[in-house]
């Protein structure tokens, strides 16, 4: 009985592997450019990572051909897990040999693969990673969308200026880098406008994955900010502002971009009303033509969905500056994509119009900031800081 | 190995099928080395690296019967040591951009061999602090308490800005890529464990798994001997981690999760609790087969559009794979044997009694 | 840091710890339970607890029915899932070593996550609101839901029971029995089989009473919330005394007070809150090796 | 000259009291025996002994002889057992445990771990002072084996014996420890009369040979009578009655204890 199982088991995994080995050496032939999406689709990251996902299958679907040759999306799922992150990058670069990367969402599963493409001369397009590390010394490494240093400024201009605050409170996921990030960022500009070296009244650490904020939020509290500033996951932020409300905490709360997804609506509900954040994009108010052209295919192929989310608008402009660039480049050849990615001047994006300056990022100077009213992410200002 | 002339011919003779696998091993490596493409290779390595911190936790876990679960705390011991000591000096302003590197670690860099090294060391004290109060514990409560403190290494890094860069990680980390690094080290490590396995301190380590009273009347000091069993997996365990990071060229908290011992736990389970060869045939199995299966996360590419793959799936038939190894096999592989000449010759015969029987009586006997 | 603490801050930070700590000792029964009983870690508990969350927000939020209706089908079937964890996981390995036993419970608890994943996604759901228990009242500037008072009365009110069942009913007994001597037990004619059963029935019953209580206060289920609650809960359950169902109150109630009033009073090492179980369960393992009600045990040679 | 001395040792558990006042005094080279009904604390008086119980009062002596001959007092009262093996007192259990998933041999020579003088590195280096002690170990094993009978079967698992060869595997485990004290628990239990004659030949012969001093529990009174040089009897925890064979047959509190109104307490 045993050995019978264990030679099942064993014949098994061997089918799989074998399945899996023949299932995915598809034909590489010429008339088809591979393009790698490389995303998070499990784990922690798994809704960013989906949506950016959707943008690039909706532009897909929009041009599927370039150089009279198809496209082929070839996803691979990063499991929101560096160590996974790097093998399906090795796998999309060594064993499905695609031309260029797009993704991922969030900067360290970016950062992950950034010394692989460098490495291999495959040309990576960061859709929504907003550290300035992902391209930092990377010469392979582009972005379409603005950066934490931005984002930070932008917040803690709104907080001084449109909101008048004076003391700000910060809660910062000390696990997430892009939590961590953005919050230096934030505190930098933020005294730095106010002119007071301790404007930062109080700041909580939490850890990914945490539910319980009170202990933290009863500090705040008895500290009486003006604004608190919490950047991180829409899922621990959605609690914690709702535990700040249950407190007692009436003062405004302001974070980034991670917490536009519908699950910091439904895990908020009425609590999060009033919340506001910076992002990438806003669907009522397409910067550009190309932009409502977006707009209408999303709703085509979303009917049932409010809004268009701003991530799924950057992988959506990653993957069309990718195939502009291949257009310009006149071939699906790496080395030439990079090149002509680098050359990129304004180009005419969903989210606005993309110059790719010398570090590979977009040059951006506006940011949308939002807000959740009657349970939706609604346009409240565009804000543009002149560098 | 040092042998005297005469005894180095004993040994040839004796060994001479061994000496002659090593040297096959040595040149396929070689081969694979120049041949394989950086996918493959990077998947090579990663079982390399997988054998060396499975092996170990078989070393403290399997051999010795200690149920720790800390491995996912030593590798980032490990990890993290490599990272800081061999990124270079120059990039460090820019990965500490947050918070700048604390001065007294900031200039100093050191070549990649002697950081990998202080990283097993640096393991091995944290293990010897962590194993003073938890090896007096029993079995459940170990498990418990180095899962624990796996936990609290890994909490430490995150909030420790200036020493680990916390939450943003360690990235630019000059990387290895040659086989030989990470296959070196394991067949090092391998030997390394079976001549320790097969000695008096091997036997040790096996009698206080089958009996710790028993082992302790026949005079093995319980405390120590756990000590030194724990305390060579932490060394190993230190090691794999800094391979890891040197593979991966970037390092943060969130990989050293203490899910990451899970992988251990499977790969130890299937090969066997106590055998080393079933551990590397195991850990190859396991990381190949993660990488083989990731077609089940795919939603089908042909034909028929299945709901059932989707992305998820994978980890579903890892993680049930591990129940039905623990049900119904419960030995693994390899159970407590080791794939040596003798044993491959056993099952030679009893294969080959078994057919030939088969053979002789037309009606199978039932087994 | 600690200065400028005002009275009704210290009390808010009271009444956290006090909800928290509530909470956990609810998890930490279930634990206690069966450990006493199979002296098994059951790692699943805390993905038992995570499954009854998604069964809740099933019944309500897809399946649409009403609330009291879906507690007690939570409940139900997460005692069912409990019982048959125990049938399939456990119960064949119980002449087994026991690392298989605790493997096999490891096993248990990575299956049902990524089972959770693959079929829920990872992506978090929100759980129904109870305006009811979730509205704060304000007293004098504290702020206080009445979820967080709910929840100590419903963890005092089944600890009561649970104590009733294992002492005065004949189940319970027979609990007691096993527990001491399982093979006198077996001998003097006790379904093994049952008790066990019963035990982990119970065990994720009261899981399934914490996770809905949880829910209420935090409205996110994930396929991974069960993980650190399980973790602490295991603590708790060691600070009290593994075993000893007042001890895992008392565990919890511990446990839930350190962790916010670590916040409270060092509001700079907030990272470390997750540290603090770990840390009190190491000190707790050193100098109370028992637990704080738990008695000494002595090995037979 | 005494070789062990036991002191008014209480072992008490919780309310239990296995052992009180436990009074022995071996004398080197003497074979000595501990009978007594069953639940009396036998065994719980070799498990104090050999430190897997510390008492709960009294004291324990041990006088080993060392390699210049000297013997030196020591009490070993709460010294951990492995120390009081490597002290020189070796002992078999009354359920058997040996390690079942280890070869015959590998059980023996687990025994000789306590002697070894070299590192760990040195073992996983195969350094020349490894391999040398590695090989004596074997042989010394390989002797003791033989001198029990089973070296033929040196290669099997443990747990494929007979019960009467895993007791006398037992055996040479305990004398690979090199001991002084050798305590007994039982040696005989299961066996039938023709194998009980066989052991009792053994175990003098171990007793010469070895320059033993023995201590053991048994249950067969033809052999205990037939081979002690001094009997202790306890009864409730208390030594009731210690002298010659003929001194204990003739003892009455001794034949009341064994045939008495009083229960056995089982267990």
């Amino acid at each position: 009985m045993k050995k019978a199982l264990s030679l099942l088991l064993c014949l098994a995994l061997v089918a799989t592997m074998t399945a899996g080995c023949s299932g995915s050496s598809s034909k590489s032939d010429s008339d088809v450019i591979k393009v790698g999406v490389f995303e998070p689709l499990t784990g922690a990251n798994a809704s960013g990572g989906e949506l950016e996902l959707e943008g690039v299958q909706l532009a897909n679907k929009a041009r599927p051909e370039v150089l009279g040759k198809k496209v082929e999306l070839v996803t691979a799922d990063n499991k929101s897990d560096k160590a996974e992150a790097t093998t399906a990058a090795a796998r999309l670069i060594e064993k499905d040999k695609v031309c260029a990367i797009l993704g991922s969402w969030g900067s360290s599963l970016s950062m992950a693969a950034g010394d692989l493409v460098k490495s291999n001369k495959v040309p990576a397009i960061a859709l929504s990673a907003t550290n300035p590390q992902v391209t930092l010394g990377n010469d392979y490494y582009f972005r379409v969308c603005f950066l934490d240093p931005f984002q930070g400024t932008v917040m803690a201009n709104y907080a001084a200026k449109t909101l008048g605050a004076k003391k700000v409170a910060i809660v910062q996921e000390v696990s997430n880098d892009y939590s961590v990030g953005l919050a230096k960022f934030f505190t930098d500009a933020f005294t730095k406008l106010t002119g007071d070296s301790s404007a930062i009244v109080a700041t909580g650490n939490y850890n990914t994955g945490d539910q319980d904020f009170n202990g933290i939020l009863t500090n705040i509290k008895a500290t009486n900010p003006d604004v608190i500033f919490a950047p991180g996951n829409y899922t621990e932020s959605a609690l914690l502002i709702k535990q700040a409300r249950a407190l007692g905490i009436t003062c405004p709360i302001i974070g980034g971009d991670t917490w536009e997804t519908n699950e910091f609506i439904t895990v908020g509900g009425a609590d999060v009303e009033g919340a506001v954040m910076s992002t990438f994009f806003d669907d009522t108010n397409p910067p550009t033509e190309a932009g409502k052209t977006m707009v209408t295919a999303y709703k085509a192929e979303y009917p049932d969905r409010a809004n268009v989310p701003a991530v799924t608008a950057l992988g959506y402009d990653g993957y069309m500056l990718l195939l502009d660039a291949i257009e310009r480049a006149g071939s699906a050849d790496p080395q030439a994509i990079r090149d002509a990615l680098a050359q990129t001047k304004d180009f005419e994006g969903a989210t606005g119009m993309i110059t790719i300056n010398e570090n590979g990022d977009a040059e951006k100077d506006g940011a949308i900031i939002k807000v959740v009213k009657d349970g939706k992410f609604t346009y409240l200002d565009n804000v543009t800081i002149t560098k | 190995m040092k042998n005297t002339q005469n005894s180095l011919g004993t040994y040839l003779k004796t060994h001479w099928k061994t000496v002659v696998f090593l040297i096959v091993v040595l040149i396929g490596i070689g081969i694979a080395d120049q041949m394989v493409n950086s996918f493959v290779r990077r998947l090579l390595n990663l079982s390399a690296i997988y054998t060396i911190v499975a092996l170990s936790m078989n070393l403290i876990n399997g051999f010795t019967g200690q149920f720790s679960l800390g491995q996912a705390g030593f590798m980032a011991i490990g990890a993290y040591t490599v990272a800081i000591f061999t990124v270079p000096v120059g990039l460090r302003a820019t990965i500490f951009y947050m918070a700048p590197m604390a001065p007294f670690l900031a200039n100093i860099q050191l070549p990649f061999v002697v950081a990998l090294l202080l990283g097993g060391v640096l393991t091995t004290i944290v293990a010897f602090l962590i194993g003073a109060p938890c090896l007096r514990l029993r079995g459940d409560y170990l498990a418990i308490a180095t899962l624990g403190f796996s936990e609290i290494i890994r909490i430490v890094f995150t909030n420790t800005q200036t020493i680990t860069n916390g939450a943003l990680g360690i990235k630019s980390i000059p990387t290895i890529s040659s086989l030989w690094w990470t296959f070196g080290t394991a067949i090092i490590i391998i030997i390394a464990c079976f001549l320790l396995i097969s000695s008096s301190y091997g036997r040790a380590f096996k009698s206080i798994r089958e009996d710790e009273i028993a082992a302790e009347a026949m005079g093995v000091g319980l405390f120590k001997t756990k000590m030194t069993s724990f305390l060579i997996s932490a060394f190993f365990t230190g090691i794999g981690g800094g391979l890891y990071a040197a593979l991966l060229g970037t390092v943060d908290p969130k990989q050293f999760y203490f899910t990451l011992t899970y992988n251990f736990v499977l790969i130890i389970v299937l090969g066997g609790m106590g055998s080393i060869s079933g551990t590397i045939i195991s850990s190859f199995i396991v990381t190949l087969g993660q990488e083989a299966l990731r077609f089940l996360d795919e939603p089908m590419a042909f034909g028929l559009d299945l709901p059932i793959f989707k992305p998820g799936l994978r980890m579903v038939v890892f993680s049930f794979l591990l129940m039905v190894v623990v049900l119904f096999y419960r030995k693994g592989l390899m159970g407590t044997n080791e794939l040596t000449w003798d044993f491959i010759g056993q099952k030679y015969q009893s294969i080959k009694a078994r057919f030939t029987k088969k053979a002789a009586s037309t009606q199978g006997g039932d087994k | 840091m600690v200065v400028g603490m005002t009275l009704s801050t210290f009390l808010q930070q009271l009444i956290n710890g006090l909800s928290l700590g509530s909470l956990y000792a609810l998890i930490a029964i279930g634990y206690t339970m069966v450990y006493g009983i199979l002296k098994l870690i059951n790692f699943a508990h805390g993905d038992i607890f995570m499954m009854a969350a998604y069964f809740a927000y099933f019944g309500i939020a897809v399946f649409l029915l009403p609330w009291y209706v879906t507690f007690i089908i939570t409940i139900l079937l997460t005692m069912a899932l409990g019982a048959l964890i125990e049938r399939t996981a456990y119960r064949p390995l119980r002449e087994a070593p026991k690392t298989s036993l605790l493997i096999s419970a490891i096993g248990v608890s990575f299956l049902l996550e990524n089972l959770a994943t693959y079929l829920f996604s990872g992506k978090p759901q929100a759980f129904p609101e109870f305006p009811a228990m979730t509205t704060p009242i304000f007293v004098g500037g504290i702020s206080i839901q009445p979820v967080s008072v709910a929840i100590p009365i419903v963890a005092f009110v089944l600890m009561t029971a649970i104590l009733f069942i294992i002492n005065k009913t004949k189940v319970g007994m027979a609990m007691r029995a096993v527990s001491v001597d399982y093979d006198t037990a077996k001998l003097m004619g006790i379904k093994i089989d049952n008790v066990i059963s019963s035990t982990f029935a119970l065990g994720s019953g009261l899981a399934a009473v914490g996770a809905l209580l949880w829910c209420m206060k935090y409205p996110s289920v994930l396929p991974l919330m069960g993980v650190v609650p399980g973790l602490k809960c295991f603590i708790a359950a060691v600070i009290g005394g593994i075993g000893n169902v007042k001890g895992a109150v008392i565990g919890g109630l511990i446990l839930g007070f350190s962790e916010v009033l670590m916040v409270a009073f060092f509001p700079a090492m907030t990272g470390y809150r997750d540290a603090v179980a770990f840390i009190i369960l190491i000190v707790i393992l050193l100098f109370l090796p028992n637990g704080i009600l738990g008695k000494k045990q002595v090995e037979k040679v | 000259m005494s070789v062990l001395k036991t002191e008014n040792v209480i072992m008490q558990f919780g309310g239990v009291v296995a052992v009180n006042d436990l009074n022995l005094d071996i004398q080197k080279g003497e074979l000595a025996a501990l009978i007594g009904p069953n639940g009396a604390g036998k065994t719980t008086a070799f498990n104090v002994i050999t430190g897997v119980y510390t008492p709960t009062s009294g004291t324990v002596h041990f006088s080993p002889t060392d390699k210049s001959g000297s013997v030196k007092e020591v009490d070993i009262s709460g010294k951990r057992p492995d120390k009081i093996t490597a002290l020189g007192i070796a002992r078999t259990f009354q359920n058997i445990r040996l390690f079942s998933d280890l070869s015959v041999l590998e059980n023996v020579m687990i025994a000789t771990h306590l002697n070894i003088d070299y590192s760990f590195l040195s073992a996983m280096l195969r350094m020349p002072k490894a391999r040398k002690g590695e090989r004596l170990a074997k042989e010394k094993c390989e002797f003791l084996l033989e001198r029990m009978g089973l070296i033929d079967l040196k290669a099997e698992k443990a747990s494929s014996l007979p019960y009467g060869q895993q007791r006398h595997l037992e055996i040479a485990r305990a004398l690979a420890t090199d001991p002084q004290l050798l305590l007994l628990d039982e040696p005989a239990a299961g066996m039938n009369p023709q194998e009980t004659d066989e052991l009792t030949d053994l175990i003098f012969k171990l007793k010469t040979d070895f320059d033993l001093t023995i201590f053991m529990i048994e249950h067969h009174m033809d052999l205990v009578m037939e081979i002690s040089d001094h009997i202790y009897v306890l009864d409730f925890g208390c030594t009731i009655a210690h002298g010659t064979p003929d001194e204990i047959q003739n003892d009455q509190k001794v034949i009341e204890a064994y045939l008495g109104v009083d229960d056995d307490v089982e267990n």
